[in-house]
């Protein structure tokens, strides 16, 4: 109550150069009269809890004074405080009336400052509370899939260890197993055993000469005798047929005999 | 600022310790039940599915801070706890989700009210407004599901009283009314003194699905002090 | 094959070191991604919300590895990765429980030979089974999460090539993949055949995770196909 009473007017609040009409415009954007007087008492520049509530009746009461100036109708809401803080204001200034009934005028006063107070505070809650960290804006739920909703790829799968070892020896046994196979049945192709005949007889003087002995020169190992013989003596025939040698068999299971066919004296 | 050794894997029990292993197979199971809801799961519903005795909010402080770094967090809202993307990663988090309305100024100031003083009746919010609120602002945060209608209070025109769900506590990541923001700082004004005019007798916002007795009528010289610099019509509104 | 030390957490990045800060970061990016759908995410989505160059199948393979042992755990599902509850637990958080499938023979072997000839190329895996491996197989190995894409061998053709996850390592309780017995252990096991011949043997396995020197890099189109593993048959690929 010792702050200098405020100028009824409110230039500070409106700037001059909106003129009267700003009233109305700003009127508008207040949520009612606890809303304007919050902004009033801001211009107070004093804390809340040192409001002066006879300045700002003051200030009320000249502000709505301006608005009806260019405004005649002014929701009821905003009449009914100029009303009440008119009154208020008048039980502050004149001496209390000898047989008080109820509470004072300070007390009055009081329990306004505490409103405004209250409301202020409700605004500061509101605005922490939707400074949080909200669900939806800053921090997202699980979406858990509806009832009917099929997860996709719902299957698990095992196995242990001992399958996976187990699996993995068996496979590479058997394909390694397979492979020595194929090393041992090295075979002579007809094409090797052909390539092979055609050296030795070209180098060969143009005498008869027994299979079974170009083979086992070569040979030294027995179990791939068989595979020589028989290829060799496949490409003996192909040749033959060429005639590009001479095969000859004295008997069943005789020696065979070849010579290249160039060794034209014999039959000659 | 170095840290001397860093963390060790919660979940990679050493197999012989049953302790440790007894840990991570609760955890787990927690972790399960967080994951599978969208809302929060409270103590009782937990334990339900852990071992008797087992020092549940140990577990879950054990759980909460193992997953305070990730992407994902635990938090302890509306009395349970819940699986949450991290408030860091909103952007990328948030794009597939629906967007939130925003509210009004108005819904906003009448929201906090009925958080700040619930059990409350919509004469209450107007009177600490000083001014009429209009039903759409309350139909709005009931349609946010929010807001929840409580019952009537024990007063001459017995008036809906209105109180916040769990939804709200969800939404702004309270555990529950008497954490909201502010609200001893407001305790401590003593303006929810009940020798404050403005009625409230209740010192602190509850929002108990059980009704409270002590609703009481308003004193009626108390009313006409708070309500002669008020528009009129609102008990009448209320009545109806 | 027991650990030596028990694991680090791997959120626990120290906060100097920009490598680990960076590899926490992004498996943050992709928790919140994963935790926000109930559908798989696919890698091209991923990388959207990651610096570029990112290598998605190691970090995914990371955050696999971590989350294997969690309630929750990362799932390679058609079409990309998800959360969901491990399997154990998902009755308890009232998921039907998923069916267990025994994983086939010919998928059985064809792992085997991943884990043992890694990385290796389906035209390899053929080789060395002697059948032809269908494109089945190898989509269920991935399914799995035991398997993975490593890149692509430096050869004609260009052939993918294979190796195994940490996931793997977890499901089989190995420490790493060189814990996988060698030849002795195998016969003294009586897996393999004491008479086998001197020139069998059985490849000391690795899967570091960077590439080797006849590896390169997967093409980021082809992380959209991650999980149709093949875009072609790869033999035809590998005569060229």
């Amino acid at each position: 109550m010792s702050e200098a009473p405020l100028p009824p007017e409110f230039a500070e609040d409106a700037p001059a150069s909106a003129g009267e009409g700003a009233f109305v415009v700003d009127i508008d954007g207040f949520e009612g009269p606890l809303d304007l007087l919050l902004a009033l008492a801001r211009t107070q520049k004093i804390d809340l809890t040192r409001l002066s509530i006879l300045a700002l009746a003051d200030q009320y009461l000249s502000f709505i004074e301006a608005v009806r100036k260019v405004r005649l109708e002014l929701a009821a809401d905003y009449l009914v405080m100029a009303a009440w803080l008119a009154y208020l204001k008048s039980r502050l200034l004149l001496p209390p009336p000898p047989k008080e009934d109820g509470p004072s005028a300070e007390e009055m006063a009081d329990a306004f400052a505490r409103r405004l107070r209250h409301l202020e505070r409700i605004r500061k809650a509101a605005e922490l509370m939707m400074s949080r960290t909200r669900m939806g804006i800053d921090v997202f739920p699980r979406r858990v899939p509806e009832k009917n909703e099929t997860v996709p790829g719902r299957v698990v799968y095992d196995a242990s260890l001992y399958d996976l070892l187990s699996a993995y020896a068996t496979q590479r046994q058997r394909t390694a197993l397979s492979y020595v196979t194929l090393k041992t049945r090295a075979v002579w192709s007809l094409a090797e055993a052909r390539a092979r005949l055609e050296r030795l007889v070209g180098a060969s003087p143009g005498d008869w000469m027994r299979l079974d002995s170009f083979l086992i020169d070569y040979m030294a190992e027995p179990e791939q005798r068989a595979t020589a013989l028989a290829s060799s003596f496949s490409a003996t025939l192909e040749m033959v047929k060429e005639g590009v040698l001479d095969i000859r068999q004295d008997a069943a299971f005789a020696p065979l005999w070849l010579r290249p066919r160039g060794t034209q004296e014999t039959l000659l | 600022m170095n840290r001397v050794a860093p963390r060790i894997d919660l979940f990679d029990a050493r197999p012989l310790d049953e302790r440790e292993a007894a840990l991570v197979r609760d955890l787990r199971v927690v972790e399960a039940l967080l994951f599978g809801s969208s809302l929060p799961i409270d103590a009782a519903t937990i334990a339900k599915h852990l071992p008797k005795d087992t020092d549940i909010l140990a577990l879950m402080d054990t759980l909460t801070a193992d997953y305070a770094r990730r992407g994902v967090n635990v938090a302890k809202v509306a009395g349970g706890w819940m699986l949450r993307t991290a408030p860091d990663l909103a952007e990328m988090a948030g794009e597939a989700a629906p967007e939130v309305r925003k509210l009004s100024r108005a819904a906003t100031e009448v929201l906090a009210i009925v958080a700040y003083h619930q059990p409350v009746t919509r004469a209450e919010i107007e009177d600490i407004r000083g001014v009429s609120t209009s039903k759409g602002t309350l139909d709005v945060l009931m349609e946010t599901g929010w807001v929840r209608l409580r019952g009537r209070r024990r007063a001459p025109g017995r008036p809906v009283t209105y109180g916040t769900t769990s939804a709200f506590l969800i939404h702004f990541g309270l555990d529950a009314v008497h954490d909201l923001p502010g609200i001893e700082e407001m305790k401590g004004a003593g303006l929810i003194d009940p020798r404050v005019p403005s009625g409230f007798a209740i010192p602190l916002p509850s929002d108990d699905e059980r009704l409270r007795e002590d609703e009481e009528p308003l004193e009626p010289e108390l009313l006409d002090l708070i309500l002669t610099p008020e528009p009129e019509p609102e008990e009448g509104g209320e009545e109806q």
